[in-house]
């Protein structure tokens, strides 16, 4: 039963249990700057999106987003472009070639926030405008980064919800992609560290890997069912993959209402569990919004009206968002999807 | 019972492989019920002309008439439909599966289902096996348990199953034992009897006096003569195959015997070489006789360091000395030319120049570089001093004749100026000029003072090459028969005799 | 020439060697499987007695039901002595198909029947171009799994098939207390199984990887078997891609990473040999249950998560080990 | 089959080379530039190294499928040493490129000493290798090297990328040891017929255990000149690199049944590869458009050089 060691070795920060905003220090503008950039005020700008890969629901709706965004402005001709394998090395090419093509801004969700900086600061070195959204570069690699919500208020979201469903004392799992996707290792790092702090009675079973495989996911969850018994009483799923598979290993084994399904997914993916008790919360954000505000974002900057030391930036049908830690915008906080309002979203 | 209507006839027959024409203008024909010799030297093109008739080579022109009706054999199925079965040179059986299976793959008997009857196939298989008087052979051992001898019996049932009015044996002998050879020919002469027409291919001239009754001779691919057997004798067959006369099969060169150079003492590896003691000496043949699986190949492997002998003691010239693989084996002077040639003595699709050099591949070279002149003018000597039959020294080997492959081997190992020379079966499917001709070879060697083992299933031949003989049987030496005393019934004895029993 | 003639021996006294002897010499490397696959089990059970209980063994022995479908038609590719890397590719477009097809409105027969006619269709071409075209099957399948995985994107841009009417998803369904998924892998083992051990097409596809030289003068069509042994292998991989897509009520566009690895490992693990000739499906099927028995296992016993893929890699090199020392053993 | 095939090959992948070069510098005039082809041959050095040692173990009538686990247990290894067990950097890359080296010396050791097919035994190895990393890594990445490492996989040397010279340095000497030396005859040998190399006296188990050696060492070196890429260090990286580099392979005319092949031909088959994952993005056509043409390219080169060649048919 180890703890949670993943992923990386930056320090936590639990949000306060009663859920008291934390008092945020002001933090000085620490993005990058692109060098030499043309003037692209008002201009219509050529723009990719690499997403981590292609081919998920969840960065379709991104790209979607981005689309929407970019034909409600009708000054940006925005395309997305990603490696068919979540795989560093294919993301930092195409990201090449395109720098190399000559866009006006690069859109980007990393696979892997190092990784990616020295193309990403290539692309800056060139005179292209960068802005991040989903997964982060180091800070200096990019200009902007669109944070759909923080790493702390989705695992607050996450285990308040669990909390809620299976009680101050209960038991549960973790099925996760793999433990070396740097999102869901900050999560699950943040989620241990509000969990001891504000559930200490919680405890934790164990966290095993899946990969970005359904059927994998599916017998994870289901093994740890039988494994458990009656000892666990909720998994959480930390993608939009291992989510709706373990809520249906718990549909398939007749264990509705005893084992409760806790996670990030994507809304369309988890009707059909919603719909029938099976799970009552979904946390996520709208990954369409998501993707929009980051081409507001990528606009603004090219038009020189998002410059460093800003509070806020204005995206479009979202209005006024907030400049957080220095160079990141938040998309706000993470939305929990019921049975009452599932049936408003469609992606 | 020859009925003098041919079954099959070919006319017209031609061939070319890659603009060359192997097959001129072949014309040949088998009668019912008569067993038809096809005479010619390696690459004369007997395999080609019969894989035409088997309907695995499609004729560039020529017609083939069966029964009087002339017919194109677009595939194999088409031949073996209109009665004809072919026992290919290189035998083509499946290792992984059982030997009933083998014979009725293609053509198994149903039942009412659709499904194969198993009960029936290994049934019928054990019937054909009986019939050609093999009933120690397991229908259900799976091929690559059995040995050459067992495989080409499978062949034969195989053809058998399929109610053959001709079959078609290419070099049916080349891999046999002498004692082998006699249970063939036993078959053959008895499918005769029952009227099966039957192609035999042989370069050994005895066989085709005891068997054939018509032979017809190729050479280059051109068709030389055909006629009855009581209108030719053995010499007249052999200018026609060669084009020249030979005059002597077994040409014993006289060479010098000098001081011992491998002596070898209680040599001790698994079941097949056990308690071996033998000297050989400078300019020597110490002939190897024996039956199939009596060990004589892997009392070579041992010395040769592929399988490290266990026990005992090999000494070269009086220093004793571990020989654990090849290299240790070359390097203290010794060379082996192994038994199947294509398998472990070529790197087929190389060229006659890089095989020539492979053994020596550390001489031709300065530091880790080949000296590529070097090497090139090692191998044109090679071609010249063996009468190497090719294009030019970069011809893949695979493109020669069985003999000139065989020559390529001997010249490789020569190479290595070895000592003590283990000769493999060095003339198994080589016809009789080139025969004559490695044979010239060995007597040269001699000469020059080399120590020859020569392993050979051909009686004739170990008795006309050596000077002296070891008899092996079960993996132990039965008998140590000096020239003057070998006569085939003595040698014969010690092949079949155990331990003890001493033929003396 | 007189030469005296070995005795011939007589059949009599000469017997076949016991059943036990003769199931453990042909069918070796299954029983080294099967042993593996009961060790474990025994182990696991008395570390954690949970592991037999009936809702763990249905996981177990339905969860990978169709990584040991696809890899019955893939040990049939092998034993001709060929290989393919594009299984995995064609079963995420097999399951795009039947997705599509069922909640465009087709009749769920039809959702369910149509990946296996377009995965032989698929494979159709593939056997063409390695039968006819005699270019190396690595070679083929290769391009194919490019072309498969980037047009399996193009084409759907990655969006997931949601909405599945229920009758469509028979891999949830059971049948006679059985998931059909388990019941699908047995059926189709034995069957193909028998197949090949009994039927003339199944003996040629031996034939073919044994000896191809042999099956050309045999008679064996050879280029016509091997472009219907990948035809049948799509098939294969066809209703491999149906049970895939109907064990959940999303369809991903995506399939797990290195798929055609984990079925060409289950093959040949399995016993099935690379260089063609011999090995059984069902090898290829305890395989299979084997890495699904190691991967529950190890959670079962608590083997921390990090250390789990080394020690699945470390059986399979195990497994790999004890069926060359029991091949040498014997010659 | 024999020399004359395999210049056609090679000619006629030149051939087609050029005439990618062609179009695709016709489709974008920002592709057929000093700097974005030195950049191109940045980003396929990791795989032309693997391709290369791997030209060797294919041309023996072998596989190794566990260079990208080696590659990335090689990575978690340097990361590990430097960071975890505190070695100094330069010291932690040699044992890192020790350990990888180890790692494809296992790969031979298990092929030649019990016999297991290639195939199988690197695909035993692939998971193990990869399952080291993964639990050696305990998930986590290393970050935050030393300047100076950068270097390698993001500096120039006399304009060129640094890893562009080590691909040109591993390509010339690999060339050389291949066509001119005993070892390569002996590679050829061993790849058309190993029983009878064994029995001409060559160090068949010697040479193939050397081979498999370099292949890991290969893929040690492209480990690390990945991490000094990438700055970073994942037990996943290198996932998939093994059928990159045997597609290069391939295209570039080597026998996948072995005894045929030249790193000239795997070397244009890489520039092949890259110049249309390059040219194509560049003209417009998506990743998953350029990996589906790459497959028909791999295709059609064999299918053609197999008509006009006669060559890659068994
Ligand atoms: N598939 C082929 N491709 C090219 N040349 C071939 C092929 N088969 C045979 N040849 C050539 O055709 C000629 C005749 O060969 P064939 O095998 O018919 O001779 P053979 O009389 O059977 O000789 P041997 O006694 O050695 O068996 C030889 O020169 C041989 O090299
Ligand atoms: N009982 C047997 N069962 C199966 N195979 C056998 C048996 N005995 C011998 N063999 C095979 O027959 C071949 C010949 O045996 P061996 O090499 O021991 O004898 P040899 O005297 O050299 O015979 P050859 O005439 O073939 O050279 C070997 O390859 C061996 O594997
Ligand atoms: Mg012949
Ligand atoms: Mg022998």
């Amino acid at each position: 039963q180890s703890t949670w060691t993943g992923g990386d070795d930056l320090p936590t920060s639990p949000l306060a249990c009663d859920g008291a905003a934390a008092a945020a220090a002001a933090v000085p503008y620490d993005g990058g700057e692109p060098t030499d950039a043309p003037d692209r005020k008002g201009k219509t700008l050529t723009v990719v999106d690499v997403p981590k890969l292609v081919g998920i629901g969840y960065f379709n709706a991104t790209s979607k987003g981005i689309a929407d965004a970019a034909a409600e402005m009708g000054t940006m001709n925005a395309k997305t472009d990603g490696p068919s394998r979540a795989n560093i090395d294919d993301q930092i090419t195409l990201i090449d070639n395109y720098i190399t093509s000559g866009v006006d801004g690069i859109l980007f969700a990393a696979n892997d926030p190092v990784a990616i900086s020295p193309v990403l600061k290539k692309a800056l070195a060139a005179g292209i405008n960068v802005v991040g959204y989903d997964a982060n570069s180091e800070p200096d690699a990019r200009q902007w980064f669109v944070n759909q919500a923080e790493f702390n208020g989705i695992a607050k979201s996450m285990v308040d919800a669990m909390a809620t469903e299976i009680g101050e004392d209960g038991a549960f799992a973790i099925v996760t992609s793999t433990f070396t996707t740097p999102n869901q290792a900050r999560w699950i790092a943040e989620m241990e560290a509000y969990q001891s702090e504000c559930y200490p009675n919680m405890k934790w079973l164990e966290t095993v890997e899946a990969q970005e495989d359904n059927i994998l996911s599916f017998n994870q969850a289901n093994t740890l069912i039988n494994k458990y018994g009656d000892e666990m009483k909720g998994i959480f799923g930390m993608t939009s993959v291992a989510t709706p598979a373990a809520a249906d290993a718990v549909t398939q084994a007749g264990q509705c209402g005893n084992v409760a399904v806790v996670g990030l997914a994507t809304p369309n993916a988890m009707k059909p569990y919603v719909a029938s008790d099976c799970v009552k919360s979904v946390v996520l954000w709208n990954p369409l919004d998501l993707g929009y505000a980051a081409a507001y974002v990528l606009r603004a900057v090219a038009d020189g009206t998002l410059e460093p030391g800003a509070t806020s930036v204005e995206a479009g049908k979202l209005g006024e968002l907030q400049v957080i830690n220095g160079s990141e915008i938040l998309l706000g906080a993470p939305f929990v999807f019921t049975k009452d309002n599932i049936n408003d979203f469609d992606f | 019972m020859t009925s003098h209507e041919p079954f099959i006839s070919l006319s017209g027959m031609s061939k070319s492989f890659v603009g060359i024409r192997v097959l001129k203008d072949v014309d040949f024909d088998v009668r019912e019920g008569e067993v038809h010799a096809l005479l010619g030297e390696n690459g004369a093109g007997k395999s080609t002309l019969i894989k035409m008739m088997a309907g695995l080579y499609k004729p560039d022109s020529g017609a083939i008439t069966v029964n009087g009706e002339e017919m194109k054999f677009a595939a194999t199925g088409d031949a073996t439909a209109a009665g004809i079965a072919t026992v290919y040179q290189e035998l083509l059986l499946f290792p992984e599966l059982t030997v009933a299976e083998n014979v009725f793959l293609g053509h198994y008997p149903r039942t009412r289902a659709g499904w194969i009857d198993w009960a029936a196939v290994r049934a019928r298989t054990r019937e054909l096996l009986d019939q050609l008087d093999t009933h120690d052979l397991d229908v259900d051992a799976k091929v690559l348990t059995l040995s050459v001898a067992q495989r080409q019996r499978v062949e034969i049932a195989k053809a058998l199953s399929r109610n053959a009015r001709i079959l078609i044996m290419d070099e049916p002998t080349a891999s046999l034992v002498e004692s082998d050879v006699q249970r063939l020919m036993q078959v053959v002469r008895q499918l005769r009897e029952r009227g099966v027409g039957i192609v035999y291919v042989s370069h050994r001239m005895s066989e085709i006096f005891a068997l054939a009754d018509r032979v017809t001779v190729l050479r280059d691919g051109a068709h030389v003569a055909t006629c009855d057997i009581g209108e030719v004798n053995e010499q007249q067959l052999v200018s026609m195959m060669v084009g020249r006369p030979i005059d002597s099969l077994f040409p014993k060169a006289e060479a010098e015997i000098g001081e011992t150079v491998l002596e070898v003492k209680s040599l001790n590896h698994g079941r097949h070489v056990q308690d071996i003691s033998f000297r050989l000496r400078r300019g020597e043949i110490l002939g190897i006789a024996g039956l199939v699986g009596s060990g004589r190949t892997e009392l070579a492997l041992t010395l040769f360091g592929m399988t490290p002998a266990t026990s005992g003691e090999i000494l070269m010239e009086g220093v004793p000395v571990r020989i654990g693989s090849p290299q240790q084996a070359r390097d203290l002077g010794i060379a082996y030319v192994p038994e199947d040639r294509g398998l472990q003595g070529l790197v087929r699709p190389m060229a006659i120049r890089k095989n020539v050099s492979m053994a020596t591949i550390e001489k031709l070279s300065s530091g880790i570089f080949i000296r590529a002149r070097a090497e090139a003018e090692r191998a044109r000597e090679a071609v010249r001093r063996f009468g190497i039959r090719c294009r030019d020294i970069d011809q893949p080997v695979s493109e020669l004749s069985g003999g000139n492959q065989q020559k390529v081997v001997i010249a490789k190992w020569l190479e290595t100026e070895p000592k003590v020379l283990i000769l493999d079966e060095p003339t198994r499917g080589v016809d009789v000029g080139a025969k004559a001709e490695i044979h010239t070879i060995m007597g040269e060697l001699v000469k020059r003072g080399v120590a020859i083992l020569m392993i050979s299933s051909e009686l004739p031949e170990v008795l006309g090459m050596s000077d002296r003989m070891l008899v092996m049987s079960g993996g132990r030496v039965t008998a140590e028969i000096d020239r003057a005393d070998a006569t085939p019934e003595r040698v014969g004895a010690a092949m079949t005799a155990h331990r003890g029993a001493e033929a003396a | 020439m007189a030469v005296n003639l070995p005795p011939i021996r007589p059949q009599t006294g000469q017997k076949r060697p016991g059943l036990m002897r003769r199931i453990f010499s042909e069918y070796g490397q299954e029983c080294v499987v099967l042993a593996a696959i009961v060790l474990l089990f025994v182990v696991v059970t008395l570390v954690n007695p949970r592991f037999i209980n009936a809702n763990n063994l249905v996981t177990i022995f339905s969860g990978n039901a169709y990584i040991a479908v696809a890899a019955i038609g893939m040990a049939m590719v092998i034993m001709t002595g060929n290989i393919d890397v594009s299984v995995g590719a064609l079963i995420g477009v097999l399951a795009t198909v039947a997705g599509t097809l069922a909640v465009s409105g087709y009749p769920i027969w039809f959702a369910l029947v149509a990946p296996i006619f377009v995965g032989m269709a698929v494979n159709t071409v593939i056997g063409v171009l390695v039968a006819y075209a005699k270019i190396p099957s690595i070679v083929v399948t290769l391009g194919a799994l490019s072309i498969l995985r980037g047009g399996l994107i193009s084409v759907t841009g990655g969006t997931w098939i949601s909405d599945l009417p229920p009758d469509f998803l028979i891999a949830q369904k059971r049948l006679l207390g059985l998931p059909v998924p388990f019941l699908f892998m047995i059926v189709l083992t034995i069957a193909a199984f028998l197949w090949m051990r009994y039927s003339a097409f199944g003996r040629s596809i031996y034939a073919i990887g044994g000896n191809p030289e042999a099956a050309v003068a045999t008679g064996i069509p050879v280029e016509r078997r091997l472009v219907s042994v990948f035809a049948i292998h799509g098939a294969f991989a066809g209703v491999a891609a149906i049970l895939f897509a109907t064990q959940l009520q999303v369809i991903q566009s995506t399939v797990p990473p290195n798929l055609e690895l984990t079925i060409i490992t289950a093959t040949v693990i399995g016993g099935v040999s690379i260089l063609g000739g011999s090995g059984t499906v069902i090898g290829s099927t305890l395989a299979t249950i084997l890495f699904a028995t190691i991967g529950s296992a190890l959670i079962f016993i608590n083997v921390s998560a990090y250390w789990l893929r080394a020690v699945i890699g470390l059986l399979i090199l195990a497994t790999v080990l004890a069926d060359m020392l029991r091949r040498h053993r014997r010659t | 089959m024999n020399l004359r095939s395999l210049i056609r090959h090679e000619t006629f992948l030149a051939l087609l080379l050029v005439l990618v070069l062609i179009v695709l510098s016709w489709q974008s005039d920002r592709f057929f530039t000093v700097s974005n082809l030195l950049n191109q041959g940045r980003l396929m050095t990791e795989i032309g190294l693997i391709a290369i040692a791997m030209t060797f173990v294919i041309a023996t009538g072998g596989i190794d499928l566990s260079v990208g686990s080696i590659l990335g247990l090689v990575a978690i290894l340097l990361g590990v040493f430097w960071q975890n067990v505190g070695m100094p950097l330069p010291m932690a890359i040699v044992a890192a490129v020790a350990a990888g080296t180890l790692a494809g010396f296992m790969n031979g050791f298990i092929i030649t000493r019990f016999r297991v097919p290639p195939l199988i035994a690197t695909l035993a190895t692939l998971a193990l290798y990869r399952g080291l990393a993964e639990g050696i890594s305990q998930a986590r990445s290393v970050r935050g090297y030393p300047d100076w490492f950068y270097v390698l996989g993001q500096g120039q040397v006399l304009g060129v990328p640094t890893q562009l010279w080590i691909l040109f340095a591993a390509a010339i000497i690999a060339a050389i040891i291949l066509a001119y030396t005993r070892w390569g005859r002996t590679v050829y040998a061993i790849g058309s017929n190993e029983v009878a190399s064994r029995f001409s006296g060559l160090s068949v188990e010697k040479t193939k255990l050397a081979l498999y050696t370099a292949s890991g060492f290969a893929a040690s070196l492209a480990a690390v000149i990945f991490v000094s890429r990438v700055s970073t260090t994942r037990s996943d990286m290198g996932t998939g690199i093994e059928l990159d580099a045997i597609t290069a392979v391939v295209l570039g005319g080597t026998s996948i049944f072995g005894g045929r092949g030249t790193i000239l031909g795997t070397i244009i088959g890489l520039c092949l590869i890259q110049a249309l994952k390059n040219g194509l993005s560049l003209a417009g056509v998506k990743g998953d458009g350029t990996i589906m043409l790459i497959g028909a390219v791999l295709i059609l080169a064999i299918l053609v050089s197999n008509i006009f060649g006669r060559s890659g048919s068994r």
